[in-house]
């Protein structure tokens, strides 16, 4: 610590600087608390959503099977010809205690049966239900995306706000502190100096007076 | 008359930790006729498959379609192979060979359609005067010469490819064989019926193996297993297995094709062996004719193997024989009067020949129609056996002895002019009885029936008419040459030859055909109908 | 070459009735019964394509095995047998009664030319769309496949329009609108080509059929809602029992309304049944199982008509699709009793 | 008057043959036709449709027969 000027002016810049790494650190502290409690739902969320999607999927398989068991493998892979354009949706942010997350809005991919681009007199509604179990699913995996890159997002956010506090904790606070004392101690003995040389003058000056 | 193996209806019910170890010993001694399960429903259920059917199904499928692509078939393999157990071993070498004769086939493939564009572009002819650059028609030139290569290449694939599948085809055809009669004790619970712990066996078995049977499943599996007789209906198709001397042996096929005898019923085969030859050599009646038949039979005999060829033949033997005697009585060879031209004229006393089928075919009429009456007599006594057997004594009276009645009367009223009145007066006698049991037994409608029943034996003469067309057509053709040809001379003798060959190989051909159908179908339609319901099935043994 | 290919591929002489109908009792008498299906029940899939392979299906199965394996197999190996059945049905036919069997026959016209539509439409690869084309039908095969490898969606319209049975197609419109167009000419046609016959088996069992179709597509519309533009192009006319007018008042019926009045035709106690389910899956199966057994019922008729031909038809039909179900169900592990009710025995 | 008779015989004889034929042939015709579609199925059934072809042949058998008679023993005694 040769570089810090034991100076008072120092001393109170760091002071101040203390003071301020203190309320961060019970900030960060209180919003890493925040953070975990949240993470706790959004596990449950994201789980959730896994299994509708695992569940959603499973039935939407057992539709496809079913149906191309009484209607002919072909019939449905000439249906499945017809793949009308991409589905779309939109993607926005949300704020969780200064996390950004992805949320997707507007599903659109529930169609009409009057949308699908094949003819209802030419198809059955074993078609029509299939197709919508697997709109079922695109759903699901959308939500279940939302879920994990929020999980993901948070986790991450949990994790530098951890090592933020961590640091404050366990580093720059201690650093701050230990140089506060260096600069008191340094004072405290120029201050001793003083006196004793102050109490020398007046010592001889009393024993020149007398 | 021997008589065929007598069935016996049995169930078979065990606990299903034995189905697999009952179903070894059903497939090992071959003798239950598995009657097929039917009808579904809460407790009872068809079986489902045991072990590894899938994987050996898959297998089976594999082998199959190399053996049919390269048609492998058991008669073509000489090699003789060693029954193998089947492992894992021999299924990796299924799939190797699969695979290996794919990928030459593949090559082979190819070659081949590289070939064919080769030969493409030389059918376009001379390519020098298009203008197309040197270096090009050089590269072209290069690739036409590289056919000859490429052929070669072809067939030194083919021959590998040969020799492999000729080295494999014995193993394959083994393994084939294998896996099918495994597959066949897989599947045999398909065919029982279950429960939740139990098995049920359906099947018939002859009689007299039936306590062999219990005893080896009894010293096996002791109580979990029980065997018993059940009862059948009338109804019900029961296996047949026939019991009959070899030489009567091929007249079954003439049953196989109508249908097989219930048991109950007499077994009409020894019947026929006696009655179908005769009505075959009535109808044909040519010495040479039935010796052509008889030689062509035993040589065709070396060359056709099958079982049903076997009997066809066996039959066109016995005729034949028939043929050639009837062809003595008939005095024809080949259509010629046989003994005017070697001018025998007295055989033992019998002036020959003793019935000429052209000019007395009134006496061989009325004798076709004795035979009818004499047949459908025959007929008849066994339906009133059948029914005697079957019903009662009444009911066989009503049924079939009053028509037995009314063709003795009937015989008796025709014979009366020839003989005396008195048997036109116990005729009258037999008549009205039999009319009355006819109305008593099946009503008005029974008189009817009188009408058939003269049609039936009127249809007897075709044995004469028959014949009359075979040797008239024989007489025509040889006439047309003798007559016509021969005495033109030079080239013509040797047209007349050939038109005397061809006409009587072409006259045999339809005698054979003719005849045979005729007399099938006296026996069928005339005989039959007075005794014979039919019902049975064929004895098909499990494990055959 | 001719533009007007269809059906100059068969060179068809007289009908002879007899011939005709004890061939086809033959080949009648060997499809599987009822017992058969409840052994393949408890087959597996590899299990099934063996135990065809040793019947009727055994040169498809055998020369395919090569290239397939499983489920796959199965249903090419049905499927091309069902094509070669048909195409000897056709021939053997003659040309009166050969009229009847195309009649049935151009449905697979109509799939496979709505497949090749749909392909093209949205620019599917040319293997694409071939794995999707059943070689049955009135018009020649190798039409059909040269109909793939035209290029564009209108193109392939215009090609389709020089064939005098397609003319009335727009190549300006949507593949649903021309998918319901194909289907309305079809039927149309046929009715009016047997307009002189309006009382014989075979119009009834086709006006049967358009009213199943009308009440199938009715229960969808239901559901899932309609646009009114939409609800004309969705029926078909002729039915049996509800014709346009009918069809779309029923539409709009509340559902005690609609319960009722249908219940004064035969579907009645089909619909009612299933009503309460969630999914159209099972009615659908009922009512197309109805019209099988229907067809299954009607065509034994005079051994000098056309009705075992056409019982034929239906008859290998309904098997095909039994054993597709059967193994298909099999393959994604459907349970024993979905597939057994579904199956027309 | 026997010179008539004669003729009556003799064509009714010809007659006979003629229209049976044609008959047995109609009915062949049809039995045939259908034997032959029933066994190009199922070969099982040759032997059974063979038979059954041959069963109209009766009527010709019974034709031929009656003409025979005619011929042989009615037309002697008018002669």
């Amino acid at each position: 610590m040769p570089q810090i000027k034991p100076t008072r002016s120092e001393l109170i810049k760091l002071q101040r600087k203390i003071k301020l790494s203190k309320t961060g650190y019970n900030i960060l502290k209180k919003k890493r608390d925040g953070l975990v409690m949240n993470l706790f739902g959004m596990v449950k969320d994201a789980k959730e959503a896994q299994e509708t999607l695992e569940e959603s999927y499973e039935v939407a398989n057992r539709y496809l099977g079913m149906t191309i068991a009484f209607e002919g493998e072909i019939n449905v892979a000439s249906c499945a010809l017809i793949k009308k354009g991409t589905p779309q949706f939109q993607l926005e942010s949300k704020n969780i205690m200064g996390v950004q997350v992805p949320k997707i809005s507007e599903l659109s991919f529930k169609k009409g049966i009057n949308d699908r681009g094949y003819s209802i007199l030419s198809t059955s509604s074993k078609i029509d239900e299939t197709v919508e179990e697997y709109e079922k699913v695109l759903e699901y995996v959308a939500k279940a995306v939302e879920a994990e890159s929020t999980l993901k997002k948070v986790l991450n956010e949990i994790e530098v706000t951890k090592r933020r506090v961590n640091a404050l904790e366990s580093k720059i606070i201690p650093k701050l502190e230990s140089q506060k004392k260096f600069i008191d101690f340094r004072l405290e003995e120029l201050e001793r100096e003083n006196k004793f040389r102050l109490k020398m003058i007046k010592d001889k000056k009393s024993k020149k007076s007398s | 008359m021997s008589s065929n193996e007598r069935m016996t209806k049995i169930t078979l019910v065990g606990t299903k930790d034995i189905m697999k170890g009952t179903i070894e010993i059903l497939h090992s001694l071959k003798i239950i006729h598995i009657i097929d399960f039917k009808e579904q429903d809460e407790t009872f259920e068809i079986g489902k498959s045991l072990g590894e059917v899938s994987i050996f199904s898959e297998l089976l499928l594999s082998i199959r379609s190399i053996l049919s692509k390269f048609d492998i078939r058991p008669d073509k393999v000489k090699t003789i192979y060693i029954k193998r157990e089947v492992s894992r071993e021999l299924e990796k070498e299924v799939y190797e060979t699969e695979n290996t004769i794919k990928m030459y086939s593949e090559k082979i493939e190819k070659i081949s359609s590289i070939l064919k564009e080769i030969d493409r572009i030389k059918s376009i002819g001379e390519i020098t005067e298009i203008g197309i650059e040197k270096k090009l028609i050089s590269s072209i030139d290069t690739l036409l010469s590289s056919k000859s290569r490429l052929e070669k290449q072809r067939d030194k694939l083919r021959e590998e490819m040969d020799s492999i599948i000729k080295e494999k085809s014995a193993y394959l055809l083994q393994y084939e064989d294998f896996l099918s009669s495994e597959i066949e004790k897989m599947e045999a619970p398909l065919r029982f019926t279950t429960t939740k712990n139990t098995f049920i066996v359906e099947g018939w078995i002859p009689e007299n193996k039936f306590q062999e049977l219990k005893n080896i499943l009894k010293k096996k599996f002791g109580d979990r297993v029980n065997l018993d007789k059940i009862k059948y209906s009338d109804e019900e198709p029961v296996p047949v297995e026939f019991k009959h001397p070899t030489p009567v042996k091929p007249f079954e096929l003439l049953l196989e094709l109508f249908e097989y005898p219930k048991t109950r019923e007499i077994d009409p085969t020894f019947a026929i062996f006696i009655t179908f030859p005769l009505f075959y050599g009535i109808m044909l009646g040519d010495i040479g004719y039935g010796l052509v038949i008889f030689f062509a039979s035993l040589f065709m005999k070396t060359k056709f193997k099958t079982e049903g060829w076997k009997m066809i033949l066996g039959i066109l033997e016995y005729s034949s024989l028939y043929t050639i005697a009837f062809g003595f009585i008939d005095g024809e060879f080949f259509g010629f009067d046989i003994f005017a031209l070697l001018g025998i004229e007295e055989i033992f006393g019998f002036k020959m020949p003793i019935l000429n089928r052209i000019v007395d075919f009134m006496p061989i009429m009325v004798l076709s129609i004795s035979i009818g009456v004499l047949h459908v007599l025959l007929g008849l006594t066994f339906g009133f056996i059948n029914v005697y057997r079957s019903h009662n004594l009444k009911e066989a009276i009503l049924k079939k002895g009053a028509w037995i009645i009314l063709i003795f009367s009937i015989i008796f009223i025709a014979s009366s002019v020839y003989i005396s009145n008195i048997f036109l007066y116990f005729g009258s006698g037999l008549l009205l009885i039999s009319l009355i049991l006819l109305v008593v037994g099946e009503g008005f409608i029974g008189l009817i029936e009188i009408f058939g029943i003269m049609s039936n034996i009127l249809s007897y003469v075709r044995l004469m008419a028959i014949g009359l067309s075979s040797v008239g057509i024989a007489i025509v053709i040889n006439s047309i040459v003798t007559d016509i040809v021969f005495p033109k001379g030079g080239i013509f003798v040797l047209l007349g030859y050939s038109i005397l060959i061809l006409g009587h190989i072409g006259n045999i051909l339809l005698g054979i055909l003719a005849s045979f159908l005729h007399a099938l179908r006296l026996h069928y339609v005339e005989f039959f109908t007075k005794f014979y319901e039919g019902g049975g099935i064929k004895y098909k043994p499990f494990g055959i | 070459m001719d533009l007007n290919v269809v059906s100059s591929e068969y060179w068809l002489g007289e009908t002879n009735y007899s011939y005709l109908n004890t061939r086809v009792r033959a080949m009648e008498s060997n499809l599987f019964r009822s017992d058969v299906y409840m052994k393949l029940l408890n087959m597996e899939v590899s299990q099934i394509a063996r135990f065809l392979g040793e019947g009727n299906y055994k040169e498809e199965i055998e020369s395919l095995s090569r290239e397939y394996r499983g489920v796959e197999l199965i249903e090419h190996s049905i499927n091309k047998n069902l094509g070669k059945t048909y195409n000897k049905l056709i021939k053997m036919s003659g040309k009166k009664a050969s009229k009847y069997a195309f009649a049935i026959l151009t449905r697979w016209d109509i799939h496979n030319i709505i497949s090749v539509l749909r392909g093209k439409y949205s620019k599917a690869t040319a293997e694409e769309i071939e794995r999707t084309l059943i070689p049955i039908g009135e018009l020649p095969f190798s039409l059909i496949q040269s109909l793939v490898k035209i290029y564009g969606y209108e193109d392939v319209i215009k090609r389709l329009k020089k064939i005098e049975q397609f003319d009335f197609l727009d190549e300006t419109k949507g593949i649903a609108d021309i998918e319901s167009e194909l289907f309305k000419m079809y039927y149309k046609k046929i009715l009016e080509t047997f307009k002189k016959e309006n009382k014989s088996l075979f119009i009834q069992f086709l006006r049967t059929e358009i009213d199943i179709i009308n009440i199938k597509n009715i229960m969808r519309m239901r559901r899932y809602g309609f646009a009114i533009e939409e609800e004309e192009k969705n029926m078909v006319e002729g039915g049996l029992f509800l014709n346009i007018e009918n069809l779309s008042s029923l539409l709009r019926e509340p559902e005690k309304e609609f319960l009722k009045r249908i219940k004064k035709t035969p579907y009645g106690s089909i619909i009612e049944k299933h009503w309460q389910e969630k999914t159209l899956f099972y009615l659908e199966e009922s009512l197309e199982k109805y019209l099988m057994e229907c067809a299954k019922e009607q065509f034994i008729g005079d051994p000098f008509t056309i009705m075992p031909v056409l019982h034929y038809i239906i008859s290998k039909k309904i098997e095909v699709e039994n054993i597709r179900k059967i193994s298909r169900g099999k393959a994604s592990n459907l349970e024993i009793k979905i597939i057994e009710d579904s199956l027309v025995i | 008057m026997a010179e008539l008779g004669v003729i009556v015989v003799v064509l009714s004889s010809v007659a006979s043959v003629i229209l049976t034929g044609l008959a047995a042939a109609w009915a062949e015709k049809h039995i045939g036709s259908a034997a032959i579609g029933a066994m190009t199925e199922k070969e099982e059934l040759f032997s059974k449709g063979l038979v059954l072809t041959v069963i109209p042949e009766t009527i010709v058998i019974f034709g031929l027969t009656v003409s025979l008679v005619l011929l042989f023993v009615v037309l002697p005694q008018l002669l």
